[in-house]
């Protein structure tokens, strides 16, 4: 169930450098899974369009329950939410797509492990996904150095933790998929998200280790929620929608199959 | 109270629908807009054969508004009529089809196969500017726009609109000539042919350069052109361009349009045209107006 | 680093302008703003003899923007030349005088009589859409356009920049047609025709029915016409359309303008050019670009 | 001196339905007399041109100083600002125009009486312009009835008041001309604000009483500093600045000698 509404800033920090993490309180929450995401509106009436975040944590505890972003500064949007504090409202439209687990339900068991592999800004969603899970957890992330991290300790609590740097500052000195050649690092099941060269390389991965990938896809989107046919991925089957090879990113994905989509 | 207004002998239980490619053919909606509720929706731009579209970046937001570069992306009329008209079959509003093709061959086909369908009313989409064959390159020159609207009137059994693109310099002469080759009803504006560049990339935003432009940013355009339509022909014009609110609507109702169409405006808050219905309602309370079509073209 | 640009020869110390009507002729927004500091002052379009304008209400918001029909309201060429360009002259500014006329003649008239003037380029209005004779009637029409630009060559001692309507089909082919016939450059574009209705009163909110669209809501709308027209000819051209910032007016340079004005910006904030001008310094230094020239066009 | 600048909220509050009175901080104060209005800017991205308002009291005690606005809601921008609470920031531009003494100084003297009418949301501006002058001082206040009136306590304290109510609620019966005629005021010279018709009467009255009336216009503006020509009014000669007869009415006025405008 998908609910537009106007939420509440429940509190929003600085992680690091250009990245906020904001609690939100909202009745999206207790439809919310691992890997969705929710639309974002700015309160300025020059900029209509939602800015789609990922769903980092989940907490449905409380009704309304609460949600949260983690999220880095890229442009007047984010900009915006990061100026925001406490008590200040928002528009949201959500929990949108699917997430992580909807493909996996009920092939997952507790002797499995799956391997979570965040970039950047695509390490949020893992978080979520990494409490869900009811198997082993190894989590990659790759950062760009140690000065641009965040959310490992929140990672670490969640399971196994390894980190990789672009330039060596802290953990493995390379990517993702150097800590995890590195590590040696086995798995049953690879979840992704993170920029394309990224995805790229945890397909290659993934085929590799014969292992299933499910990686979660970025376009800029208008709707959200299917019918604008804006956020298209090329696919490598004929879609369903518009029988063409393409399948919509806020409604068929975010999180897809790597064997799924053209990357 | 009637809220009700009627285009081409097609009752519609109040004037506002959605504008096509906004609303995809209702399914994505439904959940939160009652689609009964709905004057009529107005589907996606169907095609003969499947569209793949444009590349992405498709769309791009602009200040009060958006471009889009979707480039009809559909998945062809068989599948759009075992599905989409299937599923809207189900529901108490009036149906009114998207049509686009390359040529006007694809039209007149697309067309005919609609013809024994539950479709009330083909809107003919001659003014997408964002896709290198047919549509826009019809709906820019006045010969051309004649000459396909009077192919797709012999063939077609349900009324025929003809949505016009604003991105000419007479308007009021396009909608004069397809009311000359018979068309049943005009629908204005589709998107205002636009650009923007990411100055930091020194880039286009869109990959396909440039896009179309909507939402509230364009209304004023989009009312005077209904406004300008209105005064050069007799047949229904159905008004949008930057609709979110019922006032917006009733500017368009008021410059001389019999129905009005929300767009971009859905993506923004989707109980939008719910809101529009309920607004007119209210407004027509307030002001003690008993029958829409007291205001169609009643400004002064 | 160098931010000066030139236009027919004429070298601007930056590439940022006023967009006529909106500055007056300096005179009141000197208050605010260090004339000296602008590439160009363009002043308000200046007729023959005293033109008086629309009735009022002229202006009227709209979202993100803005409606005018000032109907173009001048003291005649006289009083112009005496006190504006007087006053114009005590800075160290281009000046850049805009023309308007109801007939070739006098449009040809105004520009003799400023041959001997400070006036470094001519701007000639053939698009202004709100006033019946003149104006728009000849930026509609290519053969039109192509005439009185040759016309107004013969006879004009400083270079002559057309400005275009948006309210066309094919601004390329406008901007082609006035390079064809000897223009030095092409501004564009002035306001696009809207419409505002008050639908608590019924009432066109504008005496004059129609105005000029302005503002950031048209901007999408003048860069893609900006990069049209750079795509179409070789000559300069001056691009405005909804600037507010220094990201607005280098969009317009990337798509290809050599100059860009600012218009209804300056009513929401008198200080927007010499705003415009440092952040394009600032870009300039935070990406390293030492000649403001690299930039002209550069999108890809 | 004009400034643009982006003041503070001070204080704000319903003075009877649908009108407000805001008092702002602002360093326009310094410069602003009784007569002159500012533009007050919306923080509303979708609306860019300013809203005049009227100066209706100026307190220069404070550095910055101070201005009370009182305005009703006419539409989304004087709505927005009616929400506003202390510490909220609005931008704005002034003081513009002409005001109310500029065309009498030096004229004055404590022996005459200056009549002060005005009508409806004409009201607020006769408040500050009492307090200046120091002559004597008759206000008439017109409202459309005793449920609707506004500023009757300070307009008492700076002067001798008499009211007029459209509907014979409060004082007079009719309008601000029948309660002079009624109360056979005199006075040397007249100052009026209110809607066209009032001012038309103003203009009459002032004609028979054989006295100098000045009269504040108003229209819809852009630039409110005279650069547009927006905003004019038909002047009975011509007009320095286009040569022909539209007086602009944020730069030439709003004050006019009711003999110079055409009404
Ligand atoms: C499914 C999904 C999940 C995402 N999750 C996160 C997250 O958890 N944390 C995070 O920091 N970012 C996330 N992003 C990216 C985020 O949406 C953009 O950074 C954000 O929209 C930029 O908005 P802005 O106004 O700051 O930038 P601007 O560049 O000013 O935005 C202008 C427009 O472009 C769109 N846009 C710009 N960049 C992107 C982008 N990379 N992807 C999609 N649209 C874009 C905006 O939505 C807006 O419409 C996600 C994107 C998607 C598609
Ligand atoms: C010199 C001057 C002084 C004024 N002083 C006061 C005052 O002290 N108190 C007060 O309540 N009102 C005053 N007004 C009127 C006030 O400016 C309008 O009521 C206000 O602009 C309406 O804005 P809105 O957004 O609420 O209405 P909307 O109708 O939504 O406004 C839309 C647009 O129309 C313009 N507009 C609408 N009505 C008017 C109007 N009557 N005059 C000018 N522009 C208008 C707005 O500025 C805006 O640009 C004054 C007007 C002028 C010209
Ligand atoms: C994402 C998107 C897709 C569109 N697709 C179509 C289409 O398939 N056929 C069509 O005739 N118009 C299409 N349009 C144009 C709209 O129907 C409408 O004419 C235009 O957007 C103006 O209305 P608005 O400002 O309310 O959006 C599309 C518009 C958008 C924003
Ligand atoms: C109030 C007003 C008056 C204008 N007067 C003129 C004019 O006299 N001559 C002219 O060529 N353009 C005139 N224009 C058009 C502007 O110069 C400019 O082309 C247009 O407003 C688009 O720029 P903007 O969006 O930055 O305002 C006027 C615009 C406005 C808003
Ligand atoms: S954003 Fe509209 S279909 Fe995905
Ligand atoms: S508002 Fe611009 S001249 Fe008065």
């Amino acid at each position: 169930m998908k609910i537009k509404e106007t939420a509440a800033v429940i509190s929003q920090e600085s992680l690091c450098g250009g990245v906020y993490s904001m609690w939100i309180e909202t009745n999206a929450a207790e439809y919310a899974s691992a890997g969705q995401f929710i639309s974002v509106y700015s309160n300025s009436d020059a900029r209509l369009l939602p800015r789609p975040i990922s769903i980092c944590e989940i907490d449905k505890t409380s009704k309304p329950g609460k949600l949260r972003l983690v999220y880095r500064i890229a442009g007047a949007g984010t900009d915006e939410f990061s100026r925001m504090t406490t008590g200040d409202r928002l528009d949201i439209l959500g929990p949108l797509g699917n997430g992580f687990l909807a493909p996996v339900s009920g092939e997952i068991s507790p002797d499995m492990t799956a391997l979570l592999i965040g970039g950047g800004i695509g390490i949020p969603p893992m978080l979520e996904l990494a409490k869900s899970l009811t198997c082993s957890v190894i989590t990659v992330a790759g950062y760009r150095s140690s000065m641009e991290m965040f959310l490992t300790d929140d990672l670490e609590s969640a399971g196994k933790l390894y980190i990789a740097t672009d330039d060596g500052s802290f953990g493995t000195k390379g990517t993702v998929i150097d800590a995890i050649r590195g590590e040696k690092i086995e798995a049953d099941m690879i979840f992704a998200c993170g920029p394309k060269p990224m995805l790229k390389g945890v397909k290659d991965l993934a085929e590799s280790m014969g292992v299933p990938a499910y990686i979660s896809m970025e376009e800029r989107m208008a709707c959200g929620v299917g019918a604008c046919l804006g956020c298209v991925c090329e696919s490598t089957a004929i879609d369903d929608h518009s029988k063409v090879n393409n399948k919509r990113i806020c409604a068929d994905g975010p999180v897809f199959n790597a064997s799924e989509v053209v990357l | 109270m009637n809220t009700s207004v009627s285009i081409a002998g097609i009752t519609l239980k109040n004037p506002v629908m959605t504008a096509s490619g906004t609303f995809g053919s209702g399914i994505e909606y439904s959940e939160f807009v009652d689609l009964n509720k709905l004057g009529a929706v107005v589907t996606k731009g169907v095609s003969l054969t499947p569209w793949s579209g444009n590349p992405t970046p498709r769309v791009a937001e602009t200040y009060g508004g958006m471009l889009n570069a979707i480039g009809l992306q559909n998945p062809g009329i068989d599948t759009f009529i075992e599905r989409d008209l299937a599923f809207l079959s189900k529901y108490d509003t009036r149906i009114i089809v998207n049509v686009c093709g390359k040529t006007t061959g694809e039209y007149v086909e697309v067309v005919e196969r609609l013809a024994d369908t539950n479709a009330d009313l083909l809107e003919i989409n001659v003014s997408c500017p964002n896709v290198k064959e047919g549509a826009i390159a019809f709906g820019q020159d006045p010969k051309a726009l004649g000459n396909i609207t009077k192919e797709i009137k012999k063939k077609a059994k349900q009324p025929v609109i003809m949505k016009l693109s604003p991105n000419v310099t007479d308007i009021a002469l396009m909608a004069k000539v397809c009311e000359d080759a018979g068309a049943d009803a005009v629908s204005m504006i589709n998107t205002i042919t636009g650009m923007k560049i990411d100055v930091r990339r020194r880039r286009f935003v869109l990959a396909n350069k440039t896009g179309g432009l909507s939402g509230p940013a364009i209304k004023p355009v989009a009312v005077r052109m209904v406004y300008q339509a209105a005064s050069a022909v007799k047949i229904p014009i159905i008004g949008m361009g930057g609709i979110a609110s019922a006032e917006d609507a009733l500017e368009f109702i008021m410059a001389g349009a019999t129905a009005v169409a929300v767009g971009a405006a859905n993506f923004t808050d989707p109980y939008t045209t719910e809101k529009v219905i309920d607004g007119i309602g209210q407004y027509m309370t307030d002001n003690k107006v008993s029958d829409i079509n007291e205001l169609i073209g009643c400004v002064e």
